[in-house]
């Protein structure tokens, strides 16, 4: 086989993959929204009904505090779904900010020492690459709560005219990359990186720490097409 | 109670939101001299009618509420800008403050929760929802 | 430059323009949820608080019935952006009672006599190809009762052990695949087919009717993938 025919078959694969992975996940949003939130908004108009009918009876009123608890929930719950398909933070008040919200999370849990220096170019990064590197910096940080013991973590993005850089470490127990393939985190990273056509390393050894490095291309016929 | 009403204008790109402001509102006293869809109209609104407060969402086309906060500092800085909104983010609140409005609501709170901010930023105080104010 | 880096090109072009569709869909999606659904939402529960406050007095039945209305506005739209994610009927019921739905909206309508003949295989497929299946045959349909005047539909389903054959066929006015260029529902098409690896045709000529053929394969190995 020639190296060009593998490249194809793991672009392939890679597509393949991607197709499946967004199919599996919009099953699941779908469900969340009918199974989920739609049962609740449902209850939630039942219990009007009944208030209605039971008006002005003071049962009426409790009926009309569940309905009102319901709502509430579905609220949070859309909320929920919403941000998880696409933070719309990220439209309004861009990526940088976004980036700052998810850092924030970990320095609130006061555990972790946060250091960041956020350079982005001045012009908005096409909307898939925007995306990918929010979600890679979502995973890795993630990563570094469940996993990394670590007691501080950076976050560098630089670029210049060609690329953009991200670099996310963290002073932690490190893992080895052969013995610890638990979870579909890191797949995950690479995969989104290499989809928009950029690059993904992680460095780690055990006690040493965690590097988590991506670089995406200014290309602008590359990032025309996204 | 007796002395004249705040009066208040509403810029929010959803009806039904603008029209639950409202009536809120207006069932508590307070006077809603005009409701608008865009920070734009905000500002055209209340060149008109000079309220003493005008609620902002942050989320609208045209013109967005953190725009309009700082048009409105620049042309009308005595009126009083409270943004009501869904966000509870740390993010959104920097940007609020940093634009210059007095206070900070979600939508989703009770009607006594709202006149009090409204009440707070027209005698020129900050209001920021409890829950708000806990991520700052 | 060589053929197969041509390939090569062309993959990777369907596989960023993939990427920024769903990216791009997933905004709307969010969108949706958080602007429209939400909001509604929170101005049901604004009557609400209003109800509560007013209680017993008749204003407080009004407002009750202002947030019953909105809550059945949200209701219908929750249900509108889950099956636009992905219709739950292909879950609960399976790809052939999803697209018999879908034939049953043209015969409806009374208009198009509508002629179906589905054979899929036993075994459920990929899940992507599902999906994929389905939304051609959806967009096909909406192409015919929107440009076809057509009498006639029939939609035609068969398999063997390496493929399933769909083909899908008018008898209206057709068009020229050279001059009516106007949408993006056929390229949309025949790049969902393509990412899953199958092969997509049109053929159509003025006053011909119109012909639309995908084969998806099952080779098992490719199927595993998605
Ligand atoms: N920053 C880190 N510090 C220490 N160990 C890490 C770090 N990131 C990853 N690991 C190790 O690598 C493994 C694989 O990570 P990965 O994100 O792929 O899976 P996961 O986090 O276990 O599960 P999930 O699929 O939910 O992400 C982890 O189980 C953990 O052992
Ligand atoms: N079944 C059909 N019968 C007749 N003409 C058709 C048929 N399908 C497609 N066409 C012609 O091909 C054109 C392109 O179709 P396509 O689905 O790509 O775009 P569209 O339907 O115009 O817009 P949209 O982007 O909403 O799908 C149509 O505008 C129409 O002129
Ligand atoms: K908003
Ligand atoms: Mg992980
Ligand atoms: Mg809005
Ligand atoms: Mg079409």
């Amino acid at each position: 086989i020639h190296a060009t025919q593998l490249a194809d078959q793991r672009l392939q694969d890679l597509a393949h993959r991607s197709v499946a992975f967004q199919v599996m996940q919009r099953r699941t949003f779908a469900r969340e929204l009918h199974d989920g939130i739609n049962q609740m908004l449902v209850s939630a108009k039942l219990r009007l009904n009944l208030a209605d009918k039971k008006w002005p009876h003071e049962d009426a009123r409790e009926h009309l505090h569940k309905a009102t608890d319901m709502l509430n929930m579905s609220i949070q719950e859309v909320r929920r779904v919403s941000h998880n398909l696409r933070p719309v933070m990220l439209d309004d008040l861009g990526l940088e900010a976004a980036l700052h919200s998810l850092l924030d999370n970990i320095s609130e849990s006061g555990k972790i020492r946060v250091k960041r220096r956020i350079r982005l170019p001045e012009t908005r990064l096409p909307d898939a690459i925007e995306m990918t590197l929010y979600r890679l910096v979502q995973e890795a940080i993630t990563n570094v709560q469940k996993h990394a013991e670590a007691t501080q973590v950076s976050l560098n993005i630089s670029h210049n005219l060609q690329s953009v850089l991200i670099e996310m470490e963290d002073n932690g127990c490190g893992f080895s990359l052969e013995e610890d393939q638990s979870g579909i985190g890191l797949m995950n990273m690479r995969e989104r990186v290499e989809l928009v056509g950029g690059k993904f390393s992680v460095r780690s050894r055990r006690t040493q720490g965690t590097l988590i490095r991506a670089e995406f291309f200014l290309n602008p016929d590359e990032a025309n097409q996204l | 109670m007796n002395s004249k009403p705040i009066r208040l204008i509403i810029a929010d790109d959803h009806p039904m939101v603008r029209e639950g402001l409202k009536v809120s509102l207006e069932s508590e006293g307070l006077s809603v001299v005009a409701d608008v869809s865009n920070g734009e109209e905000a500002l055209a609104a209340a060149a008109e009618h000079h309220p003493d407060v005008v609620l902002l969402d942050i989320s609208m086309p045209v013109m967005n509420g953190l725009e309009a906060c700082i048009a409105f500092q620049e042309q009308m800085p005595d009126i009083r800008l409270l943004i009501i909104t869904m966000h509870d983010d740390r993010e959104y609140i920097m940007k609020v403050i940093q634009a210059g409005a007095a206070g900070y609501v979600l939508k989703d709170v009770a009607p006594e929760e709202l006149i009090l901010a409204v009440q707070t930023v027209h005698q020129g105080g900050t209001y920021f929802s409890s829950s708000v104010a806990k991520t700052l």
